[in-house]
């Protein structure tokens, strides 16, 4: 191998057929109000740990239901569970329950459970 | 795939290629990174189809790289234009042929521009004077030498000595084309065939007995995008679109890859070895690359010119393969001959991928 | 004498505006050029956001229609007209010839040309169909299928095709075409459970009553997704599937998706007979093409010829309630132009209050 | 030696069952931490044994608590638990007496009318014969209301009564047979010998006037035998495990042993210790109001007990406490309910590092608005309002957005995410030197108070407002709004603050009473307890609480919780504020000195 001062830059374009969308069938199966999400970013804004991080979980969900879930497993430990992200969706997604059902997929996937 | 559907479109897409006195102005890249391409495409306009072609010895760049770069000024590229044009008008020329693609989109863009904008052109006449004290006249026609090319291609087809079929099988090569970006990306009416399914080089690669494959990055851009080569920082993103268009059309078995453009060669050619380094990663057969053609290359092969004298052993992967298909004779001992037969020494092979 | 009035168009605005034409005692015309009433709903299967069927609503309105004996005269096309005293003179191709104190300009509209939309290989690609052609698949009771006889796996709607686009040169809204997604994306997941439905759009225009719960229902209780991104391309993978290209702009990412069957939502445009019925009586144009009424919000069935009058698409996308409820209004506005009041006189008052 | 070998089922069935059960006992014992086991020996002789025997006859006899829920229950409790206790004990003694022996077989006692047929040579035998029958009868009453109640439960006012597991159904059959097999057995004897008195007597009469009493009356006795036999070796397995084990569990309880946050020995024998009376079932407003029966403690100890606990009947629960509140056997549920959330819950470490640095205000009283109030902004409003009133030296310690309190991560069996956050917000509560730290939410209020170990004052602002009353720091008009006060679940239940916000109420308006109040308060259906819940069940459950407190038309709902004030507001067409609101719009505005707000004192400064 030749090292020629760069490398093939990676793809940032979202390979749909290619992601692996067991987190996202996971979470629909578990939460069906995941399905409903607009995409508003009203939970983002009123996000507690959003205030000091650039955590965001309308894009969490987005990128889980297209199947980027690789930085999802750290992103998603930035949650406190506090809650107001649920109280002011305006599509009643019950986002808390969305957050640990993440949280369970990826351990599953982990073990090897689904 | 529905033929006819795209026909509809090629008929919506037709444009006037003059027929004869070409005042050809030539790449910057190609001269140097396929310069047999140019000669034969003079050959073959002077020797088979008898035409008057015309070349400036003053001829200079069109600046189209430093504008697409971002280091040369509009105005300034305009007056380098107008400089052309100028040269033409003297010559006693009308019709523009440039052989590179960025030439060809410049050259549009700027008489694009003048035409919505005539006290531009008043403007980049005074510079022109100012600056050369010269005068020009606005090209009667523009057209691309693969333009010209393709209007000829019946012609070509009729002398020609080879198709562009497998003798073994009797089979058409798969032929993948790629269109430089320039060419009608962004004036669809000015290609032949429109921007999204482009006619020009599907119709040699028809008229000359190959197969078009069409799969699903044949849009996206070779990777030279000027800048993301320019700067080494940014060659990961140039390799990772060729990159992209080779994952594409692998699973297609091309047997062979056209272009008309001087970048889209030299990339989807060189890359090839790069990403056989990178990942040791080939997408021909047993280890090949797949073969990239410049249009005038693949016209003075089927007319049965001499592989060497179209300078077909400068492309970093090797065309024997495809050589070999059509069998088209070639003396192997002979490809790394300079002018006279001087021998110039042979280069080094790569290590993954193979070069015959 | 009654007085009389001809209407244009037999579609569901030229029916109601008749059917309410007739009831108020005027001797009413209805001119169709083919030979059924109905127009574009007696290919629609299934409505937004009822679901209840086309048919029924097409019923209810040839009810209006007989009950008012209107005299519709089919196959017929109005070759020209004359200015006569008060009123008007027709002649139509069969030779009639037709009085009357005024005219209702019901022409409508027809649907994109989604071939003119290139990148998006309708009419190319086996697999790329129109709203229109899946709607008639379900009126027909047509297996939905791909064109190799395949149940889809997945399904894409593209939405905005020919609508929103200045480069199709139609820049409106065709107000339809969003809740006929979400429409068509219930009922594929009702004939296919298993077929993952994806829409693609740049905005979802919710706007009428009960449209946001069909749009929550698709997605609660079918799991139709929704991506917010405009395809740039459509191309075909080698197994016939269709690759669509688009931005994730929700996720500020590009991507790309393989779809067995990709759908069109394909928007309105000015029908052919709205153009040739304009021409022949001299009506204005607006910028998009349609009928420009005399005021936007008061005199939304006016046009610049006294006596001529509009209801439905021809001055714009409507929905069929839209539709119907502006063949009410512009039956009432003639009614009131019929018996003396001068609404020309209205539009002057009008136009110097905006003026002031 | 007396014996018959129809007394063999119930023999062996009784070794059996005490062979389990001091299994179970000793296995249980044998867990427990060293610290609780020295306890326990200690108490074992102490005063605290006779506390814990006291309790148990009131408990696990009388049935008491059941008795203050439900009359007609406790009655029905009381009369099988208590009616065969004595008669074990009664008839103990009789058999003593008669044969002379202070030890006689197991089966002596129970089957004494079989073996006993000369009732002349028993002394006081007239006495035992009445006392025996009257508490035959006496338990027959609790058995035909036990066999009503599976049929009619409601009755009972129980609007639901909980489902049989198969041991469940097992001794609960033989359970409805033991005494009416006795009865007849006794009674049918009595047709033969003349042994019974004015119960078994009467009926043996009129049974042998009919039947062939002599031919049959033994099988009646194999028959009674096999039901208690049945019974005991169900009854491991069975919900009437809680019969001993509710003894045990008290024992243990006053012998100082406390819950813990992990499921442990106590936990496991409070699991055991449930009888399945059902009384939470009805207590719980997702059967109430959303007709789910599928979660209530009734079912979920008894998943837990069989090891069978699903994850949607861990977290389906909005921890309101009502279950808690009124279970016979004072069962820890909510603290159970956690701690088995934890098997479910992915906890990790080191997360919230991103929190940015300390800034830290020294001032006398830390003001915590908590993270729902930013979403009910006119509260913490009120609040500064109210504390730079008072002029309290105070510092908003989440005045530019909250760092959660980590009880809602501890709720959903999070604890080292919970850890990290307390960590971060106890160093900054320390560091401001406060002596008083004040939250406008009782979510936040419970962990302060209890995970924090602040060593300083933790109050709600219901408390503090009232201590800024009576310290006259504030001046408040009267008005003449009737308010309802609405209890939420974490400070009436969860902190036993229920008096403080009604003085405060009570001072400046007129409080209204409701039949919902206090320690019988409904949550509101806003709970960060429950993951599980979608918000169109949360809406109903809020609307279901709305009708109810608002049912004397009051002009004002209040509380004291940001979230069920956000509940209640899209559901009430009563205006919903909370106490700190009421408060600050009662401030007397003739104070004589103007009030510098906080900002302008900042700006000035």
């Amino acid at each position: 191998m030749i090292e020629f001062g760069y490398n093939i830059a990676k793809d940032r374009q979202i390979d749909f057929d290619k992601n692996d969308k067991r987190i996202s069938t996971y979470v629909r199966e578990n939460e069906p109000s995941f399905k409903t999400c607009i995409s508003c970013g009203t939970c983002t804004a009123t996000c507690s740990a959003a205030n000091f991080t650039d955590f965001n979980f309308r894009k969490l969900q987005l990128m889980v239901r297209r199947g980027e879930t690789l930085e999802v497993k750290e992103e998603i430990k930035k949650c406190m569970l506090c809650g107001k992200c649920y109280l002011a969706c305006p599509r009643g997604v019950n986002t808390r329950n969305v957050i640990i059902q993440i949280n369970q997929a990826i351990e599953k996937i982990e073990n090897h459970d689904i | 795939m529905k033929l006819e559907g795209k026909k509809a479109i090629w008929k919506d897409y037709q444009k006037e290629i003059a027929d004869d006195k070409y005042f050809y102005v030539r790449s910057c890249i190609r001269q140097n990174f396929f310069p047999g391409s140019e000669t034969a495409f003079i050959r073959i306009l002077r020797e088979e189809l008898g035409k008057d072609i015309f070349e400036h010895p003053c001829h200079t760049t069109c600046t189209g790289i430093g504008y697409h770069g971002d280091i040369v000024p509009l105005d300034t590229m305009m007056t380098v234009v107008a400089r052309q044009f100028a040269l033409m008008t003297e010559a006693g020329y009308e019709n523009l042929v440039p052989s590179c693609i960025t030439s060809f989109g410049i050259y549009t863009e700027v008489l694009d521009t003048w035409h919505h904008f005539p006290e531009v052109e008043a403007k980049v006449r005074d510079y022109l004077i100012k600056a050369t004290g010269r005068e020009f006249k606005i090209p009667v026609n523009i057209a691309h030498a693969s333009d010209i090319t393709y209007k000829f291609r019946k012609e070509i087809a009729a002398k020609a000595k080879y198709k562009l079929v497998n003798k073994e099988t009797g089979q058409p090569l798969k032929v993948v084309e790629h269109i430089g970006c320039h060419y009608s990306k962004m004036f669809p009416d000015k290609g032949v065939g429109g921007a999204e399914y482009p006619y020009v080089l599907v119709g040699m690669i028809e008229e000359w007995g190959g197969e078009v494959v069409d799969y699903p990055e044949r849009r996206h851009c070779c990777g030279f995008g000027f800048r993301q080569y320019l700067v080494q920082a940014n060659r990961g993103y140039s390799i990772a679109c060729s990159h992209k268009k080779f994952e594409s059309m692998e699973p297609y078995k091309p047997d062979m890859i056209i272009t008309n453009c001087p970048g889209c060669p030299m990339f989807l050619d060189k890359w090839q070895y790069a990403i056989a380094e990178m990942e040791g990663k080939t997408y021909g057969e047993n280890g090949h690359g797949i073969p990239v053609f410049t249009y005038e290359e693949v016209a003075g092969m089927v007319l049965g010119y001499n592989p060497w004298d179209l300078g077909l052993q400068t492309h970093q992967v090797s065309c024997e393969t495809v050589l070999d298909k059509i069998g088209i004779p070639y003396n192997p001992d002979e490809k790394y001959n300079g002018i006279n037969g001087i021998k110039l020494g042979v280069p080094e092979m790569p290590v993954n991928l193979k070069c015959c | 004498m009654n007085k009389k009035v001809v209407v244009i168009g037999g579609g569901i605005a030229g029916m109601e505006s008749s059917a309410h034409l007739a009831a108020l005692g005027y001797e009413v015309t209805l001119l169709e050029k083919t030979d059924k009433l109905g127009g574009h709903l007696l290919n629609w299967e299934k409505l937004f956001p009822t679901m209840r069927m086309g048919k029924e609503v097409v019923t209810f309105l040839n009810e209006g229609v007989e009950k008012g004996k209107v005299n519709v005269i089919y196959n017929a096309e109005i070759l020209n007209t004359k200015e006569i005293m008060n009123g008007f003179s027709i002649t139509l191709n069969n030779n009639i010839v037709l009085e009357s104190d005024a005219i209702l300009v019901t022409t409508g509209y027809d649907l994109f040309d989604a071939s003119k939309k290139e990148e998006y290989g309708f009419g190319i690609y086996d697999n790329v169909i129109t709203s229109a052609e899946l709607e008639e698949k379900f009126m027909k009771g047509e297996k939905i299928t791909t064109s190799d006889g395949k149940i889809p796996k997945r399904i894409g709607f593209v939405h905005c095709v020919g609508s929103r686009d200045e480069k199709v040169g139609n820049t409106y809204c065709s107000k339809v075409c969003c809740v006929t997604a979400v429409k068509q994306s219930i009922e594929i997941k009702e004939h296919l459970p298993e077929t993952d439905v994806y829409c693609f759009y740049m905005d979802l225009r919710m706007y009428g009553m009960h449209f946001e719960a069909l749009y929550r229902e698709s997605q609660e209780k079918w799991g139709v997704n929704f991506v917010r991104g405009r395809l740039s391309e459509a191309c075909e993978n080698m197994d016939g599937s269709i690759l669509v290209k688009v931005e994730d702009t929700l996720a500020g990412k590009p991507m790309k998706m393989s779809v067995d069957l990709l759908v069109l939502m394909v928007g309105f445009e000015p029908s052919l007979g709205t153009k040739k019925v304009g021409k022949i009586l001299n009506l204005q144009f607006g910028v998009n093409r349609f009928f420009k009424t005399q005021d936007q919000h008061t005199l939304t069935n006016v046009s610049n010829v006294k006596g001529i009058f509009f209801a439905g698409s021809c001055t714009g996308p409507k929905t069929i309630t839209n539709t119907i409820t502006d063949a009410r209004a512009a039956a009432s506005t003639i009614a009131n132009y019929l018996s003396g009041h001068d609404i020309h006189n209205r539009i002057m008052t009008s136009d110097i209050k905006a003026t002031v | 030696m007396i014996f018959d070998p129809f007394v063999l089922p119930f023999t062996i069935g009784l070794l059996i069952l005490f062979f389990i059960v001091f299994y179970k006992f000793g296995g249980w014992i044998r867990k427990f931490s060293s610290e609780d086991k020295s306890n326990l020996k200690k108490a074992l002789f102490s005063k605290n044994l006779f506390v814990a025997c006291k309790e148990i006859f009131y408990e696990s006899l009388l049935h008491r608590k059941i008795f203050r829920v439900n009359p007609k229950l406790g009655y029905m409790h009381m009369s099988l638990a208590f009616g065969w206790f004595l008669l074990i004990v009664v008839g103990n003694i009789e058999t003593r007496i008669h044969s002379g022996r202070e030890i006689n077989g197991p089966f002596y006692p129970i089957f004494f009318k079989f073996f006993e047929h000369n009732r002349s040579t028993i002394p006081f035998s007239n006495f035992f014969v009445f006392l025996m029958d009257l508490l035959l009868l006496f338990v027959m009453t609790g058995v035909v209301l036990a066999i009503f109640k599976r049929f009619y439960s409601k009755f009972f006012g129980m609007k639901s009564t909980t489902k049989l597991k198969i041991g469940d159904k097992f001794a609960l059959y033989s359970l409805w047979f033991i005494f009416p097999l006795r009865y007849l057995a006794e009674s049918l004897s009595s047709a033969v010998y003349n042994t019974g008195g004015f119960f078994t007597g009467t009926t043996g009469d009129i049974l042998g006037s009919f039947l062939p009493a002599a031919d049959i009356y033994y099988y009646f006795w194999w028959a009674y035998s096999l039901a208690l036999g049945v019974f005991f070796v169900s009854l491991p397995f069975s919900r009437y495990m809680h019969i001993p084990t509710e003894v045990v569990l008290i024992f243990i309880r006053n012998a100082g042993v406390v819950a813990s946050k992990q499921y442990n020995t106590l936990s496991e024998i409070e699991v055991n210790a449930c009888p399945r009376c059902g009384i939470c079932i009805d207590k719980c407003q997702l059967n109430t109001s959303l007709d789910n029966k599928k979660i209530q403690p009734a079912y979920f100890l008894r998943d837990v007990r069989f090891n069978q606990v699903k994850e949607e009947i861990a977290t389906d629960c909005m921890l309101c406490g009502r279950c808690e509140e009124y279970c016979p056997v004072g069962i820890k549920l909510n603290n159970i309910r956690v701690a088995k959330r934890k098997d479910f819950a992915v906890d990790y470490i080191d997360n919230y590092k991103y929190l940015p640095p300390d800034e830290v205000a020294k001032a006398d009283v830390i003001y915590f608005a908590g993270c729902m109030t930013h979403l009910t902004p006119s509260i913490k409003h009120s609040m500064t309002k109210i504390l730079d009133t008072a002029k309290v030296s105070y510092w908003f310690m989440d005045e530019d957005g909250s760092v959660c309190c980590g009880r809602p991560l501890m709720m959903n069996g999070k604890d080292k995410m919970a850890a990290e956050l307390i960590e971060n917000n106890k160093r900054k509560i320390l560091a401001s030197g406060a002596k008083i730290f004040v939250t406008s939410c009782p979510i936040c209020l419970k962990v302060f108070g209890e995970e924090y170990n602040l060593g300083i004052r933790v109050m709600h602002h219901s408390q503090y407002l009232l201590q800024l009353v009576k310290e006259n720091k504030l001046k408040l008009n009267l008005t003449d709004n009737n308010i309802v006060y609405h209890d939420p679940c974490e400070l009436g239940r969860g902190a036993g603050i229920y008096e403080e916000p009604r003085e405060l109420i009570k001072r400046f308006n007129n409080l209204v009473s409701n039949e919902f109040e206090k320690e019988n308060a409904l949550c509101c259906g806003g709970s960060l307890g429950n993951t599980k819940m979608s918000h169109d069940q949360r809406n109903i459950i809020a609307k279901d609480v709305v009708l109810q407190l608002t049912s004397d038309n009051p002009d004002i709902l209040a509380t004291a919780c940001p979230l069920c004030k956000k509940s209640f507001t899209y559901k009430s067409s009563v205006k919903v504020m909370d106490i700190a609101e009421i408060v600050a719009n009662s401030i007397s505005q003739t104070e004589p000195e103007k009030i510098i707000s906080r900002k302008e004192a900042l700006m000035n400064a």
